[in-house]
């Protein structure tokens, strides 16, 4: 239970680091690689509450898969080279940004969050291990959610195809 | 009686006729011949019905048809004939008769000839409607109508802006007056729930004082408008732009009259209240001083005779308000003869001299026109009251009346008639006889009427000159209609009560008898010194006209602002036209710019500028930068979710 | 044992940060990522709240917020590389033909 | 292992045949996508969209039971049924004008088709969710077709800057409604609308409850382009293919009302309190920015979708009062929206397509009435039908609100309304103004499709009709709520 | 207040507000020579179906004759009612009759000659549907139907400015509609609160009993959607700029039958139903009554534009209906109606005449005008009619209302009956310096644009055609008011029967 407290106050704190790393660093490719950084500290939280599933998912997605995307995106638009930030909005948001975490923290600190009423006990969860209880409600209560969301990815897919791609054909009507 | 119902309806048709048919078919002289034999059947009948009235006294009420039902009462089209009326509706139709004779020579080879006769029958048969009436909706109904068709008549020129503004004038001013006259009218229905007199004369004792006093001063200020009196008269000098047929029919026996006849007809409303009857005399008496003094200085051979109209009026409405209705009743019979007789003369007169009305370009034109020129004395004879033409008879009593009742009115009365005398010889001598100022041009064409105005001229002058001696027999036979004691549809409450209020009159003594009342006002002080000072008027004007002793001018520089104040009309035409037209229009003009475009639409244009404004406003948050987006978004988010979590 | 609430408050913080790169960053790549961050923010919530609650159900959601968040980078990107491709610019204080 | 057995067995098979709608759409989503990627035969292309849509909302009329299938989180009930029909049709008429726009502008790609069925799936799952998850998938996969479709204009950059504003603001809403879902989770322990509802009590309304449901209507909101967070609309609108805008606007708002209904009612019954206030600030927000800012546009495509922002905020007014009257009123405007809101953007897709007309300007209305009286009275319709003016039936959308509204003594919202209503006529009667009071500058006649001329006859006869007879759509909508209501327990 | 009605055998109603908008739909597919026949012949029928009307009409009784009803949409408890009583044929009477003569006048219409009458055809429809609606629901979609055509009219087939004035016209009226609707739906709803009855229909809701509060507030709503289509001072300022821009038709229309939607309004509704609330607002009313007639008087007069003259005479005119509807006595109530038929009749006229003169001038400013009558001689006398009419000459039409809504007022209030009296001088001030600028007065102008007007023609058949019916109804009103009183006594006694008990 220590090791879990040091790891929450460890792994928050670097993450909260990072992810203030993604939004101020001016550079484009270290707040890419904040953002890997933060998402590896998510994972680690994850870690830390138990859901061994989802923090392995985090990492493989995410850190690998997604941010590849970047990186490739990256390298093929030239460096930025405007303004990293716009200053006006900065000054607003940053303020207000603050005052809606004050809020969403007053919200998580004082709400009365229910407890358990499920399906699963902790003793239950414990008993058969994270992995496959997540697993086993995916693939049997969430199933039909987990079909839409194959779908969601398989239409992405076709959508960043038919977005990225060159227009060969009206290039040669263009041509000629 | 029934067929009295022909006297209105006869000029009614042949307007109709000739409205309908006067361009296409019936043209020049066919149109005025049926004017004329519209207007002569219901002469023809009302003489009928007035020799049957005297013959037979009493009143006959004949309802025609219902015109509108007012919760219980119903206002109907209907006949009231009685001596009163039937006197009235004599004078109107005989008269007219007489005009439209002489118009059918006037108006000749005048294009719109069909349309002045139309006109002339319309005009016939609402004053006829006013006469005859036995309700006021119905007098109101003939009240205006006179008032419509003198507006075409006047304006019957109507190319001619002076013409046309005059029309315009005449009936905008008549209208004031018919305010007050349709608000009497309405306190009527709402006092006594009838419109009809008799109906209102035996309910009247049931009325408070005030309430009547109201009413009376409320109808008189219709009378105000209509007869021309101080205040609503500036309309009759400007309407003599109208042909002169029309000035005669207006001026002598009409529409001008019906004020007079109003008050009369409606004598015992009167009657009952004081301040009413003092009301109507200080009125009538101002009417006649300021008029007379108008009168002195004009150079207008029509408006000379407008005013004396005026004044004349002014003498009639005195004697209503002396209580004296009979002589105002006689005078306005008398005076509707000998002042057609004027205004026809001078018809014939601008006919010869082709329209010139200033009369410093006339001159010695009787020698040219003779018939013209002595039936015109005649007329100018009645009008100074000069024995023993008609005005004497009709005239006097009034002045002497006023003597035995009120020294002040006697004294303005008194004075006006010595104007009078003055200014209708100034007119005589400068016109028909004095220096040759014609021009030379006109001279050779100055020619005698021809006879279709020349008879009407002499039958005219002849009444002008003998009716004063049925002075008793119009006393006698006005009796039943003007006399409480002797008044058959009234209740005894009400004769009393009209009674108190003619008590004024009690004192005078004046014989009805027409010889009798030679010899009375011979002998008496007061009427020696009437006579005199209209022969001592008839004589200043030979002195200073005539003569030539007096230098005009002269005395014109040495009483200079006398002079302007009465050949300014006593300003009264200058301060209406500042105030209530130029003042009017101008105030109209500013309050629209402020009130409806600056202010109203200002603020209905204003909102819709606003909205657009507005839309432009929050066009600007919509910048297209994401970064803006999401800055607000947030903004909201904040706010959004801060509001919920207060209330919790 | 680190209250869940914690959890959830980081996670509210992570998602105002993410909310604040999107609102002051110009790169549009960098908005994407802020995205990223955002939608990463709501595990944290989801998971503390299954341990709160000893259900699964929670994670399962976390599931799905991954894969959409997939979908949306996949989308973005292509978005990015397109209107790179018509523009050669990627800034959004230039990018705002729509406006007003 | 036993447990875990026990709860998989004990969850049985879920009921198929009430998705046969669904599963229609999804095949022939395959179908056209094989269609595409062998012959790219444009006629069978749209042949076998259209003969799948028609044949889903025949199916959909046809199912008479409902069902909650899929272990609670999938509910077929009259509710999702007739949106479900209205849905596919609104589909259908944007799938019969797609063709003649994509090839008059050179951007013709077989991906509309079966990215457009796709939303309409997301959309289907949307208004049949029975739980916080379904709901999600279903609007995301809803919206990430969309994010495709208004960027898939073939090099046309403001489509992509469009596409890519409403993809990140987009994703932020998505992030909002992930975050207010996780708070719920938090606060009941279930993503089932009926476990919620037990929880959300009146006595249990604090802090986390509300900031739940606070931070999920804020993601709503912005879904159905509720003022302030409505930014992404105008521009996304603006930007994207006209066909595709009209979908946008009509079908993808229509289903996010329909959910925003029954989330509301079926989640959050006790909590209406709070709901009904939320919902009446944004709707008053949305009609006082849609409008002005409306009347001041030049661009009648960015100005209608200025007024569809607007037109949120009357339909979300609505969800102000806690009456049956109330969601009836909403259901009745958000079906009835379908006419208006094709009408104009089809009209405008139709317009586009014509000789001398630039990107829908206002200029380009001049004189059209002299110059295709038919087509000139149909946008006249559309327009009358948007602010509300009788006897078409926008003007019942109206008044079911404002009975909604008077009868819950709401006069303050009734009366932004109200003012707001009459603001908007500034920018309908001018598009009227244009058309009919301009002279024109060209005298070509507008050519049309039988497709295009035909939707839009059809869609201004049913705004004509309804504005006589809307007794049958009345009585649509109350059923709808009524089984709203009843699965709830009134 | 309790009603009877007399069932149609036959739906005569139904089928009048139907045939024009048949022959809009005939017509939208037949070429542009069949316009103009189709439509007079259509508002012939109608006029012929009115008119038999009028006189099957029983008018010894009070009930709602002609009545249909049939259940429309249950939900909300609305349902389809039309029937007359004597208010809403006189004023159905009177739409017919400005149809018939707007589309006789229209005949020399060149422009969009189609679209032009397809327009008039569905205002008609709608201008019938709100006279005899007697559910709330059909009313309003009636009242605000109209708003489409009429728009149209003005902006396509008006003048210079026709977009501003349209504009105007149409946010302005449907701004106060809307409130008239929120009003209408407070009581609906207060009505289902208080009495579980779901009804939109007039007759259920003439007898709320609704608490003192709500009727002022209920009052002021209608009120607000009434006075502005009167229209009432200060709420007029639309009226004048859409009446300079409409075709004369759309003038004829607009101040003939539109005005009277807002009077019939207060007449039908706000008395009935607010008794309490009405004598409240007497003086209120009262005072907006004289300011109109007086006020707006003066504005006439200080216009040059003809039709913006007789537009702002039209607001006049309304003061007396106000006035009389608001002194809540039979007399005034017969007073407001009959000015209320009279108005229509002068006020077309007029417009008429303006439209006429611009027909033959080309100009409606005053200042280009002067001695016409002497070219047009029957236009004139025709003219003079109207002119006098509208100012109140006993005889004609307009003095028979005036007179009632005077006495009526007279009764209540002394000041009021005898300041709105003086609009009997300022009202014809104004018609008169009309008349005497335009047809009189030669003078001022130069000679050779007199030498141009020689060569003016008189009216032809179809501009007498168009005059006529109009002149005619002025002498039938003015000299026989009995007949129109008769008519409508009952009538007038049944929506004051809160006030006078009986």
């Amino acid at each position: 239970m220590e090791l879990n407290a040091t790891g929450f106050w460890v792994f928050s704190s670097l993450a909260v680091l990072s992810a203030i790393g993604v939004v101020f660093f001016r550079n484009i490719i270290y707040a890419v690689l904040s953002l890997i950084s933060t998402l590896i500290m998510v994972s680690g939280l994850f870690f830390t509450m138990g859901a061994e599933l989802i923090g392995a998912l985090q990492i493989l997605i995410y850190a690998v898969a997604i941010v590849v995307f970047y990186v490739l995106v990256i390298s093929t638009v030239p460096e930025f080279k405007g303004q990293a930030f716009e200053t006006k909005y900065m000054l607003i948001s940053v303020p207000v940004g603050f005052l809606i975490f004050l809020e969403l923290a007053f919200v998580s600190l004082y709400g009365a969050w229910s407890s358990n009423t499920g399906i699963f006990t902790q003793e239950l969860i414990q008993q058969v291990g994270n992995t496959k209880a997540v697993a086993t409600l995916l693939f049997t209560k969430y199933l039909f959610p987990f079909e839409v969301a194959s779908l969601i990815l398989l239409v992405a897919m076709i959508g960043a195809i038919v977005i990225g791609r060159k227009d060969h054909v009206i290039d040669e009507e263009a041509e000629k | 009686m029934e067929y009295l119902w022909i006297i209105p309806f006869s000029p009614l048709v042949a307007f109709i006729i000739i409205g309908l048919f006067g361009y296409k078919f019936l043209r020049e002289p066919l149109s005025g011949i049926i004017a004329v034999v519209g207007v002569a059947i219901s002469a023809v009948a009302s003489i009928i019905g007035f020799l049957q009235v005297a013959s037979t006294g009493g009143y006959y009420n004949l309802k025609l048809f219902t015109w509108m039902p007012i919760g219980d009462y119903e206002i109907a089209v209907s006949i009231l004939w009685d001596p009163l009326s039937a006197l009235m509706t004599c004078v109107v139709t005989v008269i007219s008769t007489f005009i439209f004779i002489f118009a059918t020579g006037y108006m000749k080879n005048e294009p719109s000839y069909p349309r002045f006769f139309a006109y002339l029958s319309l005009f016939v048969f609402m004053m006829l409607m006013l006469t005859l009436s036995d309700n006021l909706m119905q007098l109101f109904f003939g009240w205006e109508g006179v008032g419509l068709a003198s507006y075409l008549l006047i304006g019957f020129y109507h190319h001619k802006s002076s013409a046309a503004d005059a029309a315009f004038e005449s009936f905008i001013t008549n209208r004031v007056g018919d305010w007050l006259f349709l608000t009497g009218a309405i306190l009527t229905l709402a006092t006594f729930g009838t419109l009809d007199y008799l109906d209102i004369f035996n309910k009247l004792p049931e009325a408070e004082y005030w309430v009547i006093t109201a009413i009376a001063l409320l109808l008189f200020g219709g009378a105000v408008g209509k007869s021309a009196q101080l205040g609503l008269h500036i309309w009759l000098p400007n309407a003599m732009e109208g042909p002169t047929p029309v000035s005669a029919l207006i001026h002598a026996a009409t529409m001008v009259a019906a004020g007079v006849y109003m008050v009369a007809r409606l004598m015992p409303i009167f009657a009952s209240s004081d301040i009413a009857l003092d009301v109507v005399l200080f009125v009538g008496t101002a009417s006649a001083f300021i008029a007379a003094t108008m009168g002195l200085v004009q150079n207008d051979i029509k408006r000379i005779i407008a005013y004396s109209t005026m004044s004349q009026l002014g003498y009639m409405f005195a004697a209503e308000g002396l209580g004296l209705f009979k002589e105002g009743m006689f005078h306005l019979t008398s005076h509707a003869v000998f002042k057609a007789l004027l205004f026809l003369a001078a018809g014939s007169v601008l006919i010869g001299i082709h329209h010139i009305l200033n009369i410093q370009r006339m001159g010695q034109l009787r020698k040219y026109m003779p018939i013209t020129a002595l039936t015109f004395l005649i007329g100018a004879l009645a009008l100074a009251g000069i024995p023993p033409f008609a005005g004497f008879f009709s005239k006097d009593p009034i002045i002497e009346g006023a003597y035995e009742i009120s020294k002040a009115v006697w004294f303005f009365l008194w004075a006006g008639a010595g104007l009078t005398a003055f200014y209708i010889f100034r007119l005589y001598f400068l016109a028909f006889e004095d220096g040759d100022r014609l021009d030379p041009h006109v001279k050779s064409h100055v020619h005698e009427s021809p006879p279709s105005m020349t008879v009407p001229l002499i039958v005219l002058a002849t009444g002008a000159v003998f009716l004063g001696f049925f002075k008793e027999f119009f006393s006698n036979f006005l009796r039943p209609s003007l006399d409480p004691a002797y008044m058959p549809f009234l209740s005894e409450e009400t004769k009393r009560l009209v009674e108190e209020g003619l008590s004024r009159a009690h004192h005078v003594h004046l014989a009805d008898d027409a010889i009798h009342f030679l010899i009375h006002s011979l002998t008496s002080p007061v009427g020696i010194l009437a006579l005199l000072t209209a022969i001592g008027g008839i004589f200043a004007a030979w002195v200073i006209y005539q003569l030539r002793k007096i230098d005009a001018r002269e005395i014109a520089r040495t009483f200079k602002p006398i002079y302007l104040l009465f050949y300014n009309r006593w300003y009264f035409d200058f301060v209406y036209y500042a105030t209530f037209v130029y003042g009017y229009y101008k105030f109209s003009r500013i309050l629209w710019f402020i009130g409806d475009k600056v202010i109203i639409d200002g603020i209905v244009d204003g909102s819709a500028k606003g909205s657009m404004v507005a839309g432009d406003g929050l066009r600007l948050f919509h910048s297209g930068k994401i970064g803006a987006y999401i800055t607000q978004m947030a903004i909201g988010i904040l706010i959004f979710l801060g509001i919920f979590l207060l209330l919790v | 044992m680190v209250p869940y609430e914690y959890y959830v408050a980081l996670s509210g913080l992570l998602m105002v940060l993410g909310l604040i790169g999107v609102a002051i960053r110009r790169n549009i790549i960098a908005l994407l990522i802020s995205t990223e961050l955002m939608l990463n923010a709501v595990n944290i919530a989801f998971v503390a709240f299954d341990m709160k609650l000893g259900e699964v159900a929670g994670q399962v959601f976390v599931f799905f917020i991954l894969t959409i968040a997939a979908a949306e980078a996949a989308i973005g990107l292509g978005l990015i590389m397109a209107i790179y491709r018509l523009r050669k610019d990627v800034d959004t204080e230039t990018l705002t033909e729509l406006k007003q | 292992m036993s447990v875990l057995y026990e709860i998989v067995a004990g969850l049985g098979i879920p009921n198929f045949g009430v998705l046969i709608p669904e599963i229609i759409i999804l095949l022939t989503a395959f179908v056209v996508f094989g269609i595409e990627l062998f012959t790219k035969s444009r006629f069978w292309i749209t042949t076998a969209t259209t003969v799948g849509l028609l044949l889903a909302a025949f199916v959909s009329t046809q199912i008479e039971t409902g069902d909650i299938t899929f272990y609670g989180l999938y509910i077929v009930d009259t509710f999702s049924l007739t949106f479900k029909t209205f849905l596919i049709l609104t589909t259908l008429f944007v799938v019969a004008i797609l063709r003649p726009y994509l090839e008059a502008k050179n951007t013709y790609y077989g991906e509309y088709y079966y990215l457009i069925l796709f939303s309409l799936l997301g959309m289907m799952i949307m208004v049949s969710s029975a739980s916080l998850i379904t709901f999600y998938v279903g609007i995301e996969l809803a919206s990430i077709s969309i994010y495709i479709l208004a960027g898939m204009f073939k090099r046309d950059y403001l489509s992509k800057e469009g596409a890519f504003k409403y993809l990140i603001i987009g994703g932020t809403g998505t992030a909002l409604i992930s975050y207010g879902i996780a708070l719920i989770y938090g606060k009941t322990g279930s993503f089932d609308f009926r476990a919620i509802a037990e929880t959300f009590v009146e006595n249990n309304l604090d802090v986390g409850a509300i900031g739940g449901l606070i931070i999920l209507i804020i993601g709503l909101a912005l879904k159905a382009s509720s003022v302030p967070f409505h930014f992404w609309t105008p521009d996304a609108y603006q930007g994207a293919p006209t066909p595709i805008t009209a979908f946008m606007a009509v079908a993808a708002k229509i289903a996010t009302f329909a959910v925003i209904l029954r989330v509301m009612v079926e989640a959050f019954p006790f909590a209406f309190e709070t709901w009904n206030l939320a919902w009446a600030l944004l709707a008053a927000a949305s009609m006082i920015v849609g409008n002005f800012v409306a009347l001041r546009q030049d661009n009648v495509k960015r100005m209608l979708a200025y007024s569809s922002i607007a037109h949120s905020g009357y339909i979300l007014a609505a969800l102000a009062a806690p009456t049956e009257i109330a969601f009836t009123a909403l259901v009745f405007y958000s079906i009835v929206y379908i006419f208006m809101g094709l009408g104009g953007f089809i009209f405008l897709s139709m317009m586009e397509r014509q000789y001398g007309w630039r990107d829908s300007h206002i200029n380009d209305f001049k004189g059209l009435a002299q110059r295709s009286p038919l087509v000139a009275l149909l946008m006249l319709i559309y327009m009358f039908s948007m602010l509300g003016i009788p006897p078409t039936v926008g003007f019942f959308g109206k008044l079911g609100v404002f009975v909604a509204l008077i009868g819950s003594d709401i006069w303050w919202l009734a009366v932004v309304l109200v003012v707001m209503s009459i603001v908007s006529a500034g920018y309908y009667l001018r598009v009227v103004i244009y058309m009919y009071m301009y002279e024109p500058t060209t005298k070509a006649k507008v050519n049309y499709t039988f497709g295009e001329i035909a939707t839009l006859i059809l869609m201004a006869g049913f705004i004509l009709y309804l504005g006589i007879y809307s007794t049958d759509f009345w009585e649509i909508s109350r059923i709808v709520v009524e089984m709203l209501m009843q699965s709830i327990g009134g | 207040m309790t009603v009877e009605f007399i069932n149609a055998t036959f739906p005569l109603i139904t089928i009048t507000i139907l045939i024009p908008i048949v022959a809009a739909g005939i017509l939208f597919f037949m070429s542009e020579k069949h316009a103009k026949p189709v439509s007079i012949i259509t508002s012939l029928v109608v006029f012929v179906i009115t008119t038999y009307m009028l006189f099957v009409y029983d008018y010894n009784t009070y009930a709602i004759q002609f009545y249909e009803k049939y259940t429309w949409i249950p939900f909300l408890g609305i349902s389809y009612e039309v029937g007359v009583d004597a208010l809403s044929l006189t004023m159905v009477w009177l739409t017919a009759v400005s149809f018939l003569v707007a589309f006789i006048w229209s005949t020399n219409i060149e422009k969009r000659i189609k679209e032009y009458f397809i327009a008039f055809l569905i205002l008609e429809a709608a201008c019938i549907g709100v006279f005899v609606s007697w559910d709330m629901v059909w009313f309003y979609i009636f009242w605000e139907a109209m708003l489409i055509p009429m728009f149209l009219i003005i902006g396509v087939w008006g003048y210079a400015e026709r977009i501003y004035a349209a504009t105007k016209f149409f946010i302005y009226t449907f701004f106060g509609s809307l409130f008239l609707l929120i009003g209408v739906i407070g009581m609906y709803i207060y009505q289902y609160v208080e009495k579980g009855v779901l009804s939109t229909s007039y007759f259920d809701l003439v007898n709320l009993g609704l608490p003192f509060k709500l009727e002022i507030i209920f009052f002021l709503l209608l009120a607000l959607g009434f006075a502005i289509k009167v229209p009432m001072w200060p709420f007029h300022t639309w009226l004048p700029a859409a009446h300079v821009q409409a075709p004369t038709a759309g003038s004829v229309i607009l101040a003939a039958v539109l005005l009277k939607m807002g009077t019939y309004g207060f007449v039908r509704f706000s008395l009935p139903w607010f008794p309490e609330a009405s004598k409240y607002f007497v003086p209120v009313m009262f005072t907006l009554g004289v300011i109109a007639i007086i006020y707006t008087a003066m504005m006439a007069i200080a216009q040059t534009h003809i039709k913006r003259l007789i537009a702002y005479s039209s607001v006049s005119h309304m003061g007396f209906v106000t006035i009389g509807t608001f002194a809540l006595n039979m007399e005034g109530m017969n007073g407001a109606i009959i000015t209320m038929l009279s108005h229509g009749f002068t006020s077309a006229a007029l417009f008429l005449a303006a439209g006429f003169i611009y027909e033959r001038v080309h100009s409606y400013d005053i200042k280009d005008l002067g001695g016409l009558a002497r070219f047009m001689p029957v236009f004139a006398t025709l003219f003079m009619i109207s002119a006098m009419a509208s100012a109140g000459l006993p005889g004609l039409s307009g003095f028979v209302g005036e007179f009632l809504a005077l006495y009526g007022t007279f009764k209540v209030s002394v000041l009021t009956a005898v300041l709105a009296g003086l609009s009997l001088v300022v009202g014809a001030g104004y018609t008169l310096w009309l008349y005497h600028k335009a047809m009189f007065k030669e003078s001022e102008l130069p000679p050779e644009k007199i030498e141009k007007w020689e060569k003016l023609k008189d009216m032809n058949t179809v501009e007498l055609l168009s005059f006529l019916p109009l002149v005619i109804m002025m002498f039938v009103i003015g000299l026989y008011p009995k007949w129109w009183i008769e008519l409508i006594q009952t009538t007038s006694a049944a929506i004051l029967s809160k006030f006078i008990g009986g």
